[in-house]
């Protein structure tokens, strides 16, 4: 078994650098072949025709953000949860430029939190936290120009 | 001129003035809304900011998210475009008082024309048509007899507290308004509890022509002549032209000076249309002012050469006008026709959803102003047009030769478009010999 | 199993090849093959978004006819060769319009038979079969106006 | 007028072409090659017709296949739009001995014209000045010095039998030349076998003018003014526009009233373009006559605002001009790129294959005639032109500014073009300032 698996078993990467030469060669999508328990399956070109319809520069309009307040990096922990910027103005971490910030990194917050400033039009608005959880990053920088759902903080709902 | 202004507005006409922006070296600062993003207009401008939800109340609509991206943008004016905002005089205010200018009229301006009443009384001073009638109530057939006899029948009996038709009644002589007198009144005070009438004129088959004008801050004020606008549906237009077919030379420059001369007594700034309607006599009167620029502008921009999104940055910005009346010249004829996202054969059901593909027409004398491309997703939240389809030839004759090629070219697949309506109506002798009145549309296509 | 896998196993590569070759000539975009145990699974050419970029209406000009001579109807039967039109003209089956047609279905033809003319520009082209073989169906009408590439005849040389 | 036509070429002047019928009410008759098959503007021709494999010259060149395809198309007239059969006196010739209008000049006048000493000889007689040159073949030093002293240094000095470049020489005073002479003489009997050299006057750093010219067969010739084609790369056009900047007024109307001299000299009938070099001192010398439409007609189109091809189609059929000389105004300024399926950033390799995505400009002003769209395949057989840009604003100043935002909105994936290179020409002071000579873009883009 050793043996033929260095000389033909689904690792040997002779045979597997053959198929993909021969995928190659001859235009070839996807092939997959399986023989009892070896199987050998692979895929070239991928990502079908997505870049032909939806090229970079003009990604459709077609799935907007599903809310401004739905957790953006779902992907990397379902318990932490983005807070995106409810409006258009400047960001201010902490009410005046000698203060200490409102929240930093490892601060617990509730849903009544106020973890920053956002200024429009002149007007300073306290922003809550609107959920319970520790903070694990501030996304924004103090005086930047932050637009709608501009994420802000993130928050580890967990801890 | 100003380094950079904010467009407070989407699709189309926020293309439009990116367009108009880069070429006079100008930034521009797109705002969208969460359904906007990642459209490619937004590409062009030099920023482009968030404002809100894909709900309009919540974003484009919302008035200290605009203010506020101006001021994030750093911008020294704002174009409001067409609809949304652009004839709020509440906004207009604010942008003054956070020193942004605002690129339309004065507020002051835009409230006196706002209202249509005292836009009729402007008007009325300005010695401009407006349509005949009683001016009060009528209280008996007495008075009714002597009020019709003095704007001439048919006349238009209406419901003072009225609305969509009822209490409405058209008599054409005296024995028919003595009946229709009481039958309204009863129906009125049935319908709204309010018996109060009034007569006016009746104008028998009507035709909507409008007139562009624009004035500057130094008491320059011009009129780029006028517009053809009644092939409407639902009082929405779908076709405009320039000029309007069958007006009289000396209607045609009558209806104009009288435009000029209503924006001038309310000293008027930047674009604006005054909007008319003609009688089958050519007689004119007075309707309302449009205290902004329409969508239907680039037909007047193809007959004179003049880019009036230039023209409106420019005057806004303190420049006096770039021409006089003398140079504004009708040249040749231009037709555009609004390509909606609808089911022409569905009662014109909107059509929202991704355009799979999309071949835009070209050639000579074709323009196509869209924000559309493949892959686009026309989104369910907003006004369904996709694009306007704008042709300029010689002759009206060949304008509507062209559009019609111009349509058959224009291929848009994923979704339903009123192209093919279009093709219909041009195609109607009605409409070839330019005689359309605002009823032809609903009374030739509509009606089964 | 090793003489197996050698001479018609899954990762036979004559056999691999054999298959893909069978799956150029009949324009094959994926193949399964299953016998209990063994599997072969291959896709070809993939762009599964083809229809989204090339609609109907604007078909690309990608895939011009691979020459106007090659069968057009392999799929159906490999022995039967379509022949097409040299030239744009007019067809005419006959030499003249009291004669017997040239060819009719089920003669037999070699390189030299003259099938039909083509009338261009006034002359009349006697254009030959080109090949051996049984006529089994004629593909255009007396007087037609055809373009280059028309198909005229099928003819069968297995026959 | 004619009910059915042919069009016997490809691409985007076939599109072109169809346009223009389709608004006439003219049906048309596409031919294609293989390699086209497929295209999506043959589908807006009423018929289209295959006539033979990609090759050139088994297709689109092939003569007995299109008339073949006109019999069967059972057309009136054969449009030949540039390139091709366009220039090919014998195939109108068969055109005529068939009884199909040729939609261009005579055999006759095609012929005359087509060769260039022939076209020389009649531009001397009708008083149209060429470049002065010695005339006849220079034997000695004394002979060349005195031809030198007649025309003027600098004088180039060209072997008869030469091409490429071989014995050439450029000479400035007499001490010069009399060196030159021999070294050419010399360089041309080791290229050539042919020792003959001849004295021409030296154009430094000249420009390229054209003049637009149409008449019809009832003696009427119009010019549409001129073009300013100077922006070349390998004598191939990039970048044309009209008008001409910095052409004195008297110059501009010297070159237009010369080519319709030209032109009537010999009876020319339909569109064509009289070519000339013109110096620094704005002296202007004929250089050839094409006698055709021009891939650059549109820029003409817009500022004179006529029809060029449906121009042709009427003068052919026999109609009188619609308009004289003095309709013929300039209005504004109008520029055209070529955008080329080439990698500017390799040498302007070819760049055929498939077109992923395009978007393509808009707006006003902006023309795109092309025939390319998403999923179309540009072919390796034939030029590289994928389609033109076309823009008109009032002014020079504005059409460079609307041309770089055009560019800017179009994008092509899937290949490369020459878009970009466009962008950097028009950006470059010396177009800016609208003093670019034949010699501008090696010159200044292509020496390393």
């Amino acid at each position: 078994m050793a043996e033929s698996e260095s000389s033909g078993g689904v690792f040997d990467e002779q045979r597997f650098l053959r198929i993909v030469e021969l995928m190659k060669e001859h235009d070839l999508s996807e092939v997959e072949l399986r023989d009892s328990e070896q199987r050998i399956s692979i895929k070239r070109g991928g990502t079908p025709a997505a870049p032909l319809t939806a090229p970079s520069v003009a990604a459709p309009a077609s799935a907007p953000a599903a809310g401004s307040s739905q957790p953006a990096a779902a992907a990397e922990d379902p318990n932490v949860v983005v807070v995106k910027s409810p409006m258009v103005g400047t960001f201010y971490s902490k009410p005046n430029p000698k203060a200490a910030s409102f929240v930093k990194v490892g601060d617990h917050v509730d849903p009544e939190t106020t973890i920053c400033i956002i200024e429009a039009m002149k007007v300073f608005n306290e922003i809550p936290a609107e959920i319970s959880g520790k903070v694990v990053a501030v996304l924004a920088t103090d005086e930047e120009a932050v637009e709608f759902g501009k994420p802000l903080f993130k928050i580890d709902t967990s801890g | 001129m100003y380094n950079r202004i904010l467009i407070a507005n989407r699709g189309e006409i926020a293309l439009r003035i990116i367009r108009a922006c880069r070429e006079m070296g100008i930034e521009t600062v797109a705002v969208f809304s969460e359904a906007d993003r990642g459209s490619a207009y937004l590409d062009l401008a030099d920023e482009a900011i968030c404002v809100g939800p894909a709900k309009s109340a919540q974003s484009y609509l919302k008035i200290d998210q605009i203010i506020s991206a101006a001021e994030v943008g750093n911008v020294e004016a704002i174009h409001p475009g067409y609809g949304f905002l652009a004839e709020n005089a509440h906004f207009n205010e604010v942008c003054r008082s956070c020193k942004i200018d605002f690129i339309g009229p004065t507020p002051e301006a835009m409230d006196l024309l706002g209202d249509k009443n005292r836009a009729r009384e402007i008007a009325r001073k300005a010695k401009v048509p407006v349509v005949p009638g009683s001016g009060g109530l009528i209280t008996d057939e007495a008075e009714a007899l002597k009020v019709a006899h003095e704007i001439g029948f048919p006349v238009l009996i209406k419901a003072t507290a009225g609305g969509g038709g009822k209490g409405m009644r058209v008599a054409a002589n005296d024995l028919v308004l003595q009946t229709a007198i009481q039958q309204a009144q009863t129906e009125a005070q049935a319908a709204f509890g309010n018996a109060g009438v009034y007569l006016e004129k009746y104008i028998e088959r009507p035709r909507h022509v409008e007139v562009q004008v624009i004035a500057d801050l130094h008491g320059n004020a011009v009129h780029l002549w006028e517009r053809e606008c009644s092939t409407q549906r639902r009082h929405q237009k779908l076709i405009e032209e320039s000029p309007a077919p069958n007006l009289p030379q000396e209607t045609r420059e009558a209806i104009c000076s009288a435009a000029v001369r209503l924006i001038e007594s309310v000293n008027y700034t930047n674009a604006g249309t005054v909007e008319f309607i003609v009688d089958q006599e050519n007689n004119f009167y007075f309707i309302e002012v449009n205290a902004r620029i329409q969508v239907e502008h680039p037909v007047t921009e193809m007959v004179t050469g003049i880019d009036l999104i230039r023209a409106q940055i420019s005057v806004a910005a303190g420049e006096p006008l770039p021409f006089d009346q003398s140079a504004v010249v009708q040249h040749g004829s231009a037709i555009e026709c609004r390509i909606n996202a609808e089911n022409p054969d569905r009662n014109f059901q909107p059509s929202p959803g991704p355009i799979t593909q999309i071949f835009t027409p070209g050639g000579l004398g074709v323009r196509f102003e869209s924000h559309v491309h493949p892959g686009y997703v026309v989104p369910p939240h907003y006004d369904s047009m996709i694009g306007k389809l704008i042709v300029h030839q010689p002759t009206r004759r060949e304008a509507i030769a062209c559009m019609l090629r111009a349509l058959d070219e224009l291929r848009v697949e994923g979704i339903h478009t009123t192209a093919s309506f279009h093709k219909k109506v041009l195609q109607h002798s009605e409409f070839v010999e330019g005689w359309v009145d605002t009823s032809f549309v609903e009374r030739v296509f509509l009606t089964k």
